[in-house]
């Protein structure tokens, strides 16, 4: 039996999971204009790839989202929102809007929003999976596997 | 009048369930579970605050041409909501730093139980 | 009356009911799963006082918190045979709790209303700046996120910062070995 | 000069995201460019906040938004007297754990990972002190409080776990209070900055909700500072922290985070010249009293070295409490303002000074454990042959600590005992006495079973810590001596601008609200001290 569930789980996980990170994109660029943003949008990723994770178990998802990579993610996403920060404290004061406005209610509007939103689902969905994947290193049934 | 405040007295009764569980359970999950009703109650108790009888989200769509303030007046308050936004992560954080301690409490105890944990401290 | 008040009264109910069940459950898993509910029913609320976003928000993490708990509890939960039960503690807790509670209600009395918060009245305070100017000065429709990421932008620039230390600090707890050599008598434990 | 304010914070936390990358290519490629790194970024802030003492109180509106013709929409950097001394007393404190965390955090594994954490936990406590908005105190005190846990689980081992986990949980219990009493407070004024709040408050009646709101702070800021309630969590914690974390957490966590909240809060925002007022300092007084009082009992009777300064810290704590309450007390009965000015100059000269010694009593600890492996006093003995800079260093803190004239103990306490004799506080002053006096007794035992004696066989083979150690320890224990001789030449920068920021309560309100557009009808700032009518 390989890690991971049952064949029908982890069917109908290769189906959904390009919906959910398509979901969860749109909801994080679409941030400033419909519900949703960095926070809600990184959550559904993380929701996306941690399904992946239950379906087909710790070694198959490492071949698509490495923990190293997981890592590298959180760290850029944080130090890309405050590069949008130090940009703004450049361009004036901190956390200035410096680019233009653009008209309302299309995507590339609101200045620097959609950019920070951006770098916080990068970020917010990296780290959630990334703890998820260090969390399951613990397998439901209590033995330890070999370590990262 | 009392009416007006007793959504946010359920709020509270919330709160102090909780509070209760944190308090007086020894399990260790069972204080996690404590610690995530309560952040459920005071989140609410914000959300509480923010609303307006009658208010919508306050999110305009593209086809309202109503005037700012207008639309101001129709609708709810946007700040509690950012606060709870920032809340709920914060909450996820510590989830995140309790889970794991539990993990390893019981990898290293062998228990859940606070007060056998206690003992065996050493 | 208000004509939400009446579903966002049964809700509430739920959800208090929902956690005491949870709080005096004997078996981890059923607690976990009615914190669950709780929570669900904190999404339904969100939804019903005009928080799109937050909702959105409340049930993703939701999930994510009862899958985690459910991993941990799934296979420890044998051990939840109750240590013998203090009847004093769990009283005199009980009684201190309650003390409190009528204190607080006595003292939530004199806030504003539910529904006639500030911000319906004459002096509003900064919230009614967030919403008259926020489509203009920040080109961003959606009102939250322009408190969120332009207006308060500071805050979620701490909020981001929450979020990356504790997954740093979860590896921190999670790693393999403490310490690498150990000072004479200070051995590991095992 | 007054656009660097951000800095204090963009610098901390840049690397800290950075650092963890370091960890990507292999455990050990990291080598010395993280900790050099850290250290760089210790020296920088200690500069910047040194440079910044002396200066007048300064504004710094986020995102520009005042200046664009709207009134307070944005979020400001406010630092005043206290938030300068508070400044220094951190980034000092930060740059010799790391230069101490240089050699001894070698002996952890995930290098990378600490110094994070660390530098994180000191730009969230440089923007808790810096910031003028109670949420945004809210927030980066989650920030800073949450790399504390994890560092204090650094060890992984079980003591340190247990202990976490406490931590943790009365952690966030008390944040949620915090959370609670900001939710009344937006109920009741409709603002989050803590200037308009205060301006709020004054037209408001002092309504039950008002004490609630109040309650809750101290509730949560008081866990936060371990007051003598909510103490529960520091003896665990503190002791089973590595040795730099728990000098930067008892020396300047539960200050910056704790004792700084509560006093901005009860003399800047909620009022100490209002009706409520004398109801504010009593509670203030009576939890400092009772903090003096019940951690020094605990600590007399303990054995093990770090256990013992954590309830040390209680107590020393418990007096800054008390002598800052103290002054509240005064000015709320409109008492001579003098004789506040001195119960506050006490405290917060006390403030600082307890930050010096504790945390190189706890590095000299920490430095006992590195060499001799316990911290049990029975097994230590006779160190002061074997390791001599530690010994001298630990000698300087114990004496400072007991209160022995050169060095600054004895000012600061001298002065806390005065005040509270000239404000009439007869009880508390000979209480405060008889804490000292325990205390002198409680180090005598230390100093007995630490550094004299003959050195148990097996650590006779101990030697003197790794050199930046010892750099770091010696610096403190000058640190201890200078501010304790060089009182007159320090106090007029260091301490005085702090106790006017707080004797002059409530005008904070009017100093650092924004300017308001001419055509609104709010007035303008003004900076003479008066009633503002809106």
């Amino acid at each position: 039996m390989p890690p991971g569930m049952s064949p029908i789980v982890r069917t109908v996980a290769r189906l959904v999971t390009g919906f959910i990170t398509m979901y969860g994109i749109y909801v994080v660029l679409y941030g400033h204009v419909s519900p949703g943003g960095g926070f809600a949008g990184g959550a559904i990723l993380a929701a996306g790839f941690i399904l992946l994770l239950l379906a087909f178990g710790k070694v198959r998802t490492e071949q698509i989202v490495s923990h190293r990579m997981a890592i590298a993610w959180d760290s850029g996403g944080a130090l890309a929102f405050l590069a949008v920060a130090a940009l703004g404290y450049v361009a004036g004061s901190f956390f200035l809007n410096f680019l233009a406005l653009g008209e309302p209610y299309r995507l590339v509007s609101a200045g620097t929003l959609p950019l920070s939103n951006a770098s916080i689902g990068a970020k917010v969905g990296a780290g959630l999976f990334g703890v998820f994947l260090a969390l399951s290193v613990f397998r439901p049934a209590g033995d330890r596997e070999d370590e990262t | 009048m009392t009416l007006g405040v007793l959504p946010y007295v359920l709020a509270l009764v919330l709160t102090f369930i909780g509070l209760y569980v944190v308090v007086a359970k020894k399990n260790i999950i069972k204080i996690i579970l404590g610690v995530i009703m309560l952040e459920h109650a005071v989140n609410l108790f914000l959300l509480l605050l923010g609303y307006r009888s009658g208010g919508t989200a306050p999110i305009r769509s593209p086809g309202d041409t109503v005037s700012a303030e207008a639309f101001a007046a129709g609708s709810v308050d946007p700040l509690p909501q950012a606060l709870i936004l920032t809340s709920i992560v914060i909450g996820l954080g510590c989830l995140a730093l309790m889970v794991s301690l539990a993990l390893r409490l019981h990898e290293k105890f062998g228990t859940f139980d606070m007060t056998r944990i206690r003992e065996l401290r050493g | 009356m208000d004509p939400i008040l009446w579903p966002l009264l049964a809700l509430l109910a739920f959800m208090i009911i929902g956690s005491l069940i949870a709080a005096e459950a004997e078996d981890l898993l059923s607690s976990v799963v009615c914190v669950g509910a709780v929570g669900a029913g904190l999404a339904i609320i969100n939804l019903l006082l005009g928080a799109p976003d937050l909702a959105i928000t409340q049930v993703v993490v939701e999930v994510l918190c009862v899958v985690v708990l459910i991993r941990v509890v799934l296979t420890r939960r044998h051990e939840t045979q109750q240590t013998q039960k203090d009847t004093l503690a769990v009283g005199s807790v009980l009684l201190v709790l309650g003390v409190l509670l009528a204190v607080s209600t006595w003292a939530m009395t004199t806030l504003h209303p539910f529904g006639q918060p500030l911000l319906a009245g004459d002096r509003p305070g900064v919230a009614y700046q967030y919403l008259t100017r926020g489509l203009a000065e920040t080109g961003a429709a959606n009102h939250v996120t322009a408190v969120l990421l332009d207006y308060r932008a500071y805050d979620t620039l701490g909020e981001a910062t929450v979020i990356f230390v504790s997954i740093m600090g979860a590896y921190a707890i999670l790693r393999r070995k403490g310490r690498i050599h150990h000072a004479p008598g200070n051995e590991p434990d095992r | 000069m007054n656009d660097w304010l951000p800095l204090f914070v963009i610098i901390p936390l840049g690397v800290g995201f950075i650092a963890p990358l370091g960890s990507l290519r292999g455990p050990r490629a990291g080598g010395n460019r993280i900790p050099a790194l850290a250290l760089l970024t210790g020296l920088l802030l200690l500069g910047g906040s040194l440079a910044w003492l002396g200066r007048e109180a300064a504004v710094y509106w986020i995102g520009g938004w005042p200046s664009r013709g709207s009134p307070t929409v944005g979020l400001s950097l406010v630092c005043d007297g206290l938030s300068q001394m508070l400044l220094v007393t951190i980034n000092a404190i930060a740059f010799i754990s790391l230069l101490y965390s240089w050699s001894y955090v070698r002996r952890y594994s995930g290098q990378p990972l600490y110094y994070s954490l660390f530098m994180i936990m000191l730009a969230g406590m440089n923007a808790v002190v810096l910031s003028g908005d109670v949420f945004n105190v809210f927030v980066f005190m989650e920030v800073a409080v949450i790399a504390s846990y994890a560092l204090v689980a650094f060890g992984t081992e079980r003591p340190e776990l247990e202990a976490a986990f406490k931590y943790v949980v009365l952690g966030s219990v008390s944040s949620l209070f915090v959370l609670l009493g900001i939710g009344l407070l937006y109920n009741l004024t409709g603002q989050l900055n803590m200037a308009l709040i205060a301006e709020h408050l004054t037209g408001l009646p002092p309504t039950p909700a008002v004490w609630l709101a109040a309650g809750c702070f101290i509730m949560g800021f008081g866990l936060k500072a371990a007051m003598v309630p909510f103490h529960a969590w520091l003896p665990d914690a503190h002791p089973s922290a590595p040795a730099p974390i728990s000098a930067m957490l008892s020396g300047v966590l539960i200050k910056a985070v704790g004792v700084y909240v509560v006093c901005r809060l009860m003399f800047s925002v909620f009022g100490m010249a209002s009706p409520t007022g004398a109801a504010y300092a009593n509670v203030l007084i009576v939890l400092g009293a009772l903090s003096m009082l019940i951690g020094v009992l605990l600590a007399v009777g303990q054995w093990d070295f770090k256990r013992l300064l954590a309830y040390h810290s209680i107590s020393q704590m418990g007096y800054v409490v008390l002598a800052v309450g103290v002054g509240a007390a005064v000015l709320a009965a409109e008492g001579s303002p003098s004789v506040a000015a001195l119960a506050i100059f006490g405290g917060l000269f006390h403030m600082v000074n307890h930050a010096a010694f504790k945390s190189l009593l706890f590095l000299c600890s920490g430095s006992a454990e590195y060499t001799c492996g316990t911290r049990d006093l029975h097994e230590l003995g006779g160190l002061k042959g074997v390791m001599p800079m530690t010994s001298g260093c630990c000698r300087v803190a114990a004496l400072s600590i007991a209160g022995v004239p050169p060095f600054n103990g004895f000012w600061s306490k001298l002065i806390i005992v005065v005040a509270l004799a000239l404000a009439g506080y007869w009880g508390l002053a000979a209480l405060a006495a008889v804490v000292s006096f325990m205390t002198l007794l409680s180090f005598i035992k230390v100093q007995r079973y630490v550094l004299e004696g003959d050195i148990p066989p097996r650590l006779s083979t101990v030697g003197e810590v790794p050199v930046p150690m010892r750099v770091a320890m010696a610096g403190l224990a000058i640190a201890c001596l200078l501010l304790g001789v060089l009182v007159p030449l320090h106090k007029g920068v260091l301490i005085e601008p702090a106790t006017t920021a707080l004797t002059e309560g409530q005008t904070y309100a009017v100093r650092f609200r924004p300017a308001e557009p001419v055509d609104e009808v709010y007035v303008t700032v003004v900076e003479t001290a008066g009633r503002v009518e809106p």
